[in-house]
C-alpha cells in the first residue's frame, strides 16, 4: 500500500440524517484501501484561511466493478471545515490524501465478531463487515448514537449482517440507552472471538472493558486532532502501551487509529504519567 | 537556472529544505517525493535523552496558520543517529540536524555524537527552547544565554559541519541576538521559529493546548518572518540565512530570497499538502526565470539594492523566461 | 444579561469599543450603526501637531491579515479637539481618545490638553511609536522609557480619566513592559499593537509598502493578542484589559474576555464588515448567555479558573438562555 | 445619498474581452448611485483568507424600470480576490458595500465633454455619458488599451455617443497608440470644456496636462490600494492641492476617487514633498 495525494472529483453527495455520504472518484486510494483506512481532505478551496486537512474514515472503496475507482466517506457537520465541506457538490473536485493510517486487524480465519458504531463510527465498519463476512465470520453490529438522526448506516448494516441492535440515548430510534448496554447480550450471543468499535472516546474505553471482561480483543478506531495525518507532526499522539509493556505517546494517524482497546491508556489520555517513556525528561520544561 | 546555494561551507544543490519538526526525519515524506530532491531534510529537534513530550492536545488550527505546543518529543540521540540518521544516508538525503537542549552542556554533547558523522551536513541550533538553568527563560529570549550555547556548539562540532542558530521572533530586537550568536561563532541563522500565541477553547472555556501556549506558525506569520529576514540580513550581511514561516508556494519563497535568505525551510505547508517542498521548489525555480535571474544566488538580497545596483543582475526577460 | 463593564474608573454599558486607527473619529462608522451603541469609540492616534503620514503604497493583505504604514497621518490635536471630538459628543458616543508623541513632552502636553474635556472617557497612551530622543526607539520596547510616558501621563491627566498603556506585542516579556507602566500608574492596558511585518511585492522585487515595515493586524495575529491578554492578567490580575487583535466575531471576542479583558477593540475587522463591532457585541452577548454566565464580569478572566473556582460563576444552561 | 452593505444576488455574469461583467440585485445600492460611484465587494467567502474587500467602480445601475435595483461593475481578474470573483455564477450572493466616493462633478448646463477610458476604465463612463447626454452635453469618447481583448464597453458607447475613437498599443483594435495621442482633435472636435477620465494613473496625468493646455478642466477618477473604502483607514492617499494651495494627503476613497486632474501632484505620488502638510512633523520618524 502507498499513500497517495489525489484529485477527486465528487461523483455524489447524498443525505442521510444529519450526515452527507461522499463518493469521490479516486482510484489509487481505492485500490489500497483497507477497513480502518482513512483520508485527509483538503478544505476550504484556495486562499481558504484554513490550512489543516480534516480526516474522515473510508466508508467503503470499489476498485474494480461497477463504480470502480471510488471512495466512499461519511461527513458530520461540525465546524467550519466540514460545513465548506457539506456545501460542495457532484462534480467538484476536492484534494484528498490516502489511504491513511494502519487498518483493523482481520482474524486469521472465521472468528465471530460484534462490530460496534458511535454516531458516525459505524462508517468504517460496513466495510470491515463485507470483509469480516468474506473470511466466514458470524458477525453482529450494535449501533449507537445520542439521537436517531444521528445513527450511520442501519439498512446497510442489516442488509449486511442480518443482525443489528440500536441505541439511542433519547430513545428515538432502538432501546433507549448505550450500546455498551447490550454489547455484553451481543458478545454473548454470537460467542464474539473480537469487538471492533469506533466513536467517541468514553465509548471506545467502555467497550473496551467489556470486551476485557469477556476475555476477548477489542479493536477500537480513536479520533484525535490531526495537524498532518501522514505522520510528521506529532500532534495525535495517544498513551499506548508497547509489547516491552512500557508505554509511550504514539501517534494515532500511522500507528493508529486503530488500536488494541487494552493497550490504550485511556484515562491518561491528556496526561503525562510518569512511567511514560521520556515522561522523566519533561521535568523542568 | 542554476539554484545551487551555500550555506557557510555547505553547497546545497537547491535552496527548498524542509522545517524542523514539519517532516519527521523524512521518512513518511518520501511516499510523496524522493528526499533526495529536496535541498536537505532539517530533522525533528533533537535531545539526548528519549523525551514524551507534553501532553494532548498538541495543536489548534488559527486563522491562516495553527498553534502546536508538542514539547520535543522525540526517541534521543542514540536512537535518532541510528535509525533515522541511518535512513536518510541510505536515502541518499542531505541532512541538516537541529538539536535542542536544556542546557549548555546537553548542545554541546549533541554536536559532538554528531561530529564526524558523514550523514550530518549542518547543524541547526534550536534554541527556542526553555533554558532548565534560568527559570525556563528561552535560550533566544536572552543573547548571552544564546551566545554562550552556539558559542560551545561551534567548539565542540565538527569544523566541517556549519552551525545555523535559530532564532525566535519572541524578542524586541532580533539582529541584537542575531549579532551575539554571530560573535559567539555562529555560521549563519535559520530565521524563525513559531511566535509564542495561545487559543481559548470557548467550548471549553479553557486553554485549547495541554501545554496552555504553543508555537504560531504557517503563513499568517509569514510577514513577521521576512521581516526578522530582511533586518538580520541588514545587520549581518555577511552570514547566510535559511529563511521560513509560512512559505506555501514558490512566490512566497521569492518573498524569504529577496529578503535575503540563502534557502527557505518549508514547514507548516507540508501539513496541507505533503508534496509541498518539491512543489515549491519549482515554482521558485521558474519564479525566478519569469523574473530574468540567472541564478538563485543573483536573487538573494535582490529586494535590499537600490535600483543602481540592480542593473547587470537580471537578464533581459526572454531571455530569462527561456532559461527556464 | 449584563454587559457593563469597567476600566478603571470607568463605566461602560458594553464591553466593545473600536480599536484606533481602524474606525478614525466614528463619523464615517455611523453611516452603519449608531456610534453611542458602542461600548466607546477609540479614536485613531492624535498627535500635537497635523502629520502628513508615510508615503503610500500603505497597505498590503497578508493571509488572513494585512500590514500598515499610515504613519500617524492626522490633523493635530487642535483640529481634532474641534471637529471630531465634538462631533463625538454631539453624537452621545463615549470616547476613548488615542495619544501618540515623539518624546514624553508631546504626550504629556496632548493629556493636559484633554484635561476636564467632558466627552474624553479616557486616554489611550499609544507608546509604540518611535521615540525621537532615543534614535527611534519604540517607547513599548524599552520599559523605562514606557514607563517614564505613562507615569508623565498619568500625572498629567484629568483624574476622572483612566489611563491605559497601549503595549507592542514585539517584545521579549511583554509582562515586564505592563509592570513597568503599572508601577507608573498606569490604570490598566490595551493589548495589543500590531507586531513588525513586511512584504515584499514579487513584482518589483521591493519592499511592498513605503515605509519598508509595517504593523501587522487581522485574524492573523489573534492567537499572539490572546497569549499576551493571558500573560498580563496573570501578572497583574488587579488591572483591567482592553484586548485587542484580529476579532472578527463574538466568539474571538469571548477569548480575550475568558482570558482577561473587560473590554475589546474591533479593528481590522471593520474594513471587510463595517458593522462588525455591533456584530459582535451582539455575537458576544448571545455566546455568554448559551454558556450560563449571567453577566459579562463573571466571565473576564474565566479561562485562568481552576475547576473548583469555576463552580458558582456559571448559572445552569437553560436559565443562562433565557436570559439572553 | 447614504452607504449601505447588500447581499446581493448575482443575476448575471457575462465575459466581454478578458473581462467578466456584473449584474447583481443591490437595490439600495442602486439608489443612490451616481456616476464615478465604486462598491466594495467581499471576496473569498466564509473562511476566507483575504479579510479586504476589492474596489470596482460601478458600470451602471437601474434604479426603476426594467432590471430595477440592479447594479454592474466590470471585474478583470488580476489576483485572487478578482480571481475568486470571475468564478461566481448567476445565483450566488456576493457582499457588497456602496454607493462609495464622491461622483463624477456634472457640469451645471449642457458643455461638451471627450470622456477617456483605459481599459475597464471605461465602465463607469458609461453611466456618466447617459448622465451627460440626458443635461444635453454632447460627448465623445476615447477609449485605449493595450491590445483589443483589453478594450471595454466600446460597443455601448457607440451606441450611446455615436462618436468613439479606440487606441490600443500594439494595433490590434482602432488605431495604435495611446489615447493621448488622439485626445487633443477630439477636444477640439466637439470645443470640450471637459474631460473626464478613468484608468491608470500615468494615463490620468498625461490628460490632466492634455487637458490643462487647452485650459480645461479634467475630472479623472484614480484607483489606489483600499484597506476599508469607506474612509477610516488612511491607506488610500493622494497629495492633492486644497482650495487654500497646500497639498494635503487626501483620501481617495472618499474625497475621491474622482479628482481635478489639475490639483493632483502626481510625481509626487509615493513621495513626502517637503511642503506637503504635517511633512514637518514626520522627520525623525
Ligand atoms: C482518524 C479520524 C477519522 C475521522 N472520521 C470521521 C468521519 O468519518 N466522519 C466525520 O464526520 N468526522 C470524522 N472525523 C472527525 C473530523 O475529522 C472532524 O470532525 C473535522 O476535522 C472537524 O473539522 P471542522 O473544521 O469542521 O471543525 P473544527 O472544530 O473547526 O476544526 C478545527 C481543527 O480541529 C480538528 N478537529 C476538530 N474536531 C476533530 C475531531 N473530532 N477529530 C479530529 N480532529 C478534529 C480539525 O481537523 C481542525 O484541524 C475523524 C477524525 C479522525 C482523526
Ligand atoms: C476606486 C477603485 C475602482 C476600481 N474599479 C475597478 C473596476 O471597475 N474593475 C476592475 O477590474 N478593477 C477595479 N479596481 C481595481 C481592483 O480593485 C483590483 O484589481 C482588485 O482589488 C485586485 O484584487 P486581487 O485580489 O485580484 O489582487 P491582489 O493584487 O492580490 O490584491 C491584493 C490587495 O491589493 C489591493 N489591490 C491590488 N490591486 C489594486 C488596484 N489596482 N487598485 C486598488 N487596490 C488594489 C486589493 O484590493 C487587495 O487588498 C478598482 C480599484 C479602485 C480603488
Ligand atoms: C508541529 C511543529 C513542530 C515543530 N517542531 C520544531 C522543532 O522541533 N524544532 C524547531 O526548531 N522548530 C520546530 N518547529 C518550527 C518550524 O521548524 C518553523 O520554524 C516554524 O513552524 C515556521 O515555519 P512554517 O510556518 O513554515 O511552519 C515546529 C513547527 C511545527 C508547526
Ligand atoms: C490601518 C491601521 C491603523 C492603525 N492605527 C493605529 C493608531 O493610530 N494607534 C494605535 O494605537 N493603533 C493603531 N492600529 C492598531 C490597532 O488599533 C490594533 O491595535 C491592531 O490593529 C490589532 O487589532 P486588529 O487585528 O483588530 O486590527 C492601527 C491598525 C491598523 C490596521
Ligand atoms: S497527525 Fe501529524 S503525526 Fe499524526
Ligand atoms: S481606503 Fe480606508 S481611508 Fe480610504
Amino acid at each position: 500500500m502507498s499513500v497517495v495525494q489525489e484529485q477527486a472529483e465528487i461523483f455524489s453527495v447524498t443525505r442521510a440524517g444529519e450526515y452527507f455520504q461522499f463518493t469521490v472518484i479516486a482510484p489509487r486510494i481505492a485500490e489500497g484501501f483497507r477497513p480502518g483506512h482513512f483520508v485527509a481532505v483538503a478544505v476550504g478551496g484556495e486562499n481558504s484561511a484554513m490550512g489543516l486537512r480534516r480526516a474522515f474514515a473510508i466508508a467503503g472503496a470499489t476498485p474494480t466493478g461497477a463504480f470502480a475507482g471510488t471512495v466512499q466517506f461519511v461527513v458530520a457537520e461540525h465546524g467550519p471545515g466540514t460545513r465548506w465541506l457539506t456545501q460542495r457538490r457532484a462534480g467538484e473536485v476536492v484534494d484528498l490524501v490516502g489511504p491513511l493510517g494502519t487498518p483493523f486487524p482481520l482474524p486469521n480465519g472465521p472468528a465471530p465478531a460484534v462490530l460496534v458504531g458511535g454516531g458516525y463510527g459505524s462508517a468504517p465498519l460496513i466495510p470491515l463487515a463485507h470483509a469480516l463476512l468474506a473470511q466466514g465470520s458470524p458477525i453482529e453490529f450494535v449501533l449507537g448514537a445520542a439521537t436517531g438522526s444521528r445513527l450511520y448506516g442501519e439498512l446497510t448494516a442489516k442488509r449486511t449482517a442480518g443482525q443489528v441492535t440500536v441505541t439511542t440515548d433519547d430513545g428515538s430510534a432502538g432501546e433507549r440507552g448505550l450500546v455498551t448496554d447490550v454489547l455484553p447480550a451481543a458478545i454473548e450471543r454470537i460467542n464474539a472471538e473480537i469487538v471492533y468499535a469506533c466513536g467517541p472516546m468514553p465509548m471506545l474505553q467502555a467497550v473496551g472493558n467489556i470486551a476485557q471482561k469477556h476475555a476477548i480483543h477489542a479493536a477500537v478506531a480513536v479520533e484525535e486532532a490531526m495537524a498532518c495525518g501522514i505522520g510528521v507532526c506529532m500532534t495525535c499522539v495517544l498513551p499506548v502501551r508497547g509489547d516491552d509493556g512500557r508505554t509511550r505517546l504514539v501517534r494515532s494517524c500511522v500507528e493508529g487509529p486503530v488500536f488494541d482497546a487494552a493497550r490504550v491508556r485511556w484515562n491518561d489520555v491528556g496526561h503525562l504519567p510518569a512511567d511514560l517513556v521520556g515522561a522523566d525528561a519533561m521535568r523542568g520544561h | 537556472m542554476d539554484m545551487s546555494t551555500r550555506l557557510g561551507t555547505l553547497t546545497l544543490p537547491n535552496p527548498v529544505l524542509t522545517a524542523s519538526g514539519c517532516a519527521a526525519a523524512g521518512r513518511e515524506l518520501h511516499q510523496f517525493f524522493d528526499v533526495a530532491e529536496l535541498g536537505a531534510v532539517v530533522t525533528k529537534s533533537i535531545m539526548t535523552r528519549p523525551r514524551s513530550g507534553r501532553p494532548t492536545p498538541r495543536m489548534a488550527e488559527t486563522p491562516s496558520g495553527m498553534i502546536n505546543s508538542i514539547g520535543l518529543q522525540g526517541p534521543g540521540i542514540n536512537s535518532f543517529v541510528e535509525n533515522d540518521l541511518a535512513w536518510l544516508a541510505e536515502h541518499g538525503a542531505r541532512t541538516v540536524v537541529s538539536i535542542a537542549g536544556g542546557h549548555t552542556d546537553e548542545f554541546v554533547e549533541l554536536a559532538r555524537r554528531l561530529s564526524g558523522h558523514p550523514a550530518v551536513s549542518m547543524l541547526e541550533v534550536n534554541i527556542s527552547c526553555p533554558n532548565v538553568e534560568s527559570r525556563g527563560q528561552v535560550f533566544a529570549c536572552d543573547a548571552i544565554a544564546s551566545s554562550r550555547v552556539i558559542g560551545a556548539v561551534r567548539r565542540a562540532a565538527d569544523p566541517a559541519q556549519p552551525v545555523f542558530a535559530k532564532l525566535s521572533p519572541d524578542v524586541t530586537d532580533i539582529t541584537h541576538i542575531a549579532r551575539a550568536c554571530a560573535d559567539a561563532g555562529a555560521d549563519g541563522f535559520s530565521l524563525i521559529n513559531t511566535l509564542l500565541g495561545m487559543v481559548i477553547d470557548t467550548d471549553t472555556m479553557a486553554p485549547a493546548l495541554g501545554g496552555v501556549t504553543g508555537g504560531l506558525s504557517g503563513p499568517a506569520i509569514r510577514p513577521v518572518a521576512v521581516r526578522c529576514v530582511w533586518q538580520v540580513r541588514q545587520a549581518l550581511p555577511h552570514l547566510p540565512i535559511l529563511g521560513m514561516g509560512g512559505i506555501r508556494s514558490g512566490l512566497d519563497a521569492l518573498q524569504f530570497v529577496l529578503a535575503g535568505a540563502s534557502a527557505v525551510s518549508v514547514g507548516t505547508a507540508v501539513f496541507g499538502d505533503p508534496s509541498a517542498p518539491v512543489r515549491v521548489l519549482a515554482e521558485l525555480e521558474q519564479a525566478l526565470a519569469e523574473r530574468g535571474f540567472a541564478s538563485l544566488q543573483d536573487a538573494v538580497g535582490f529586494g535590499h539594492l537600490t535600483a543602481p545596483q540592480r542593473v547587470g543582475r537580471l537578464q533581459p526577460k526572454a531571455a530569462g523566461a527561456a532559461a527556464s
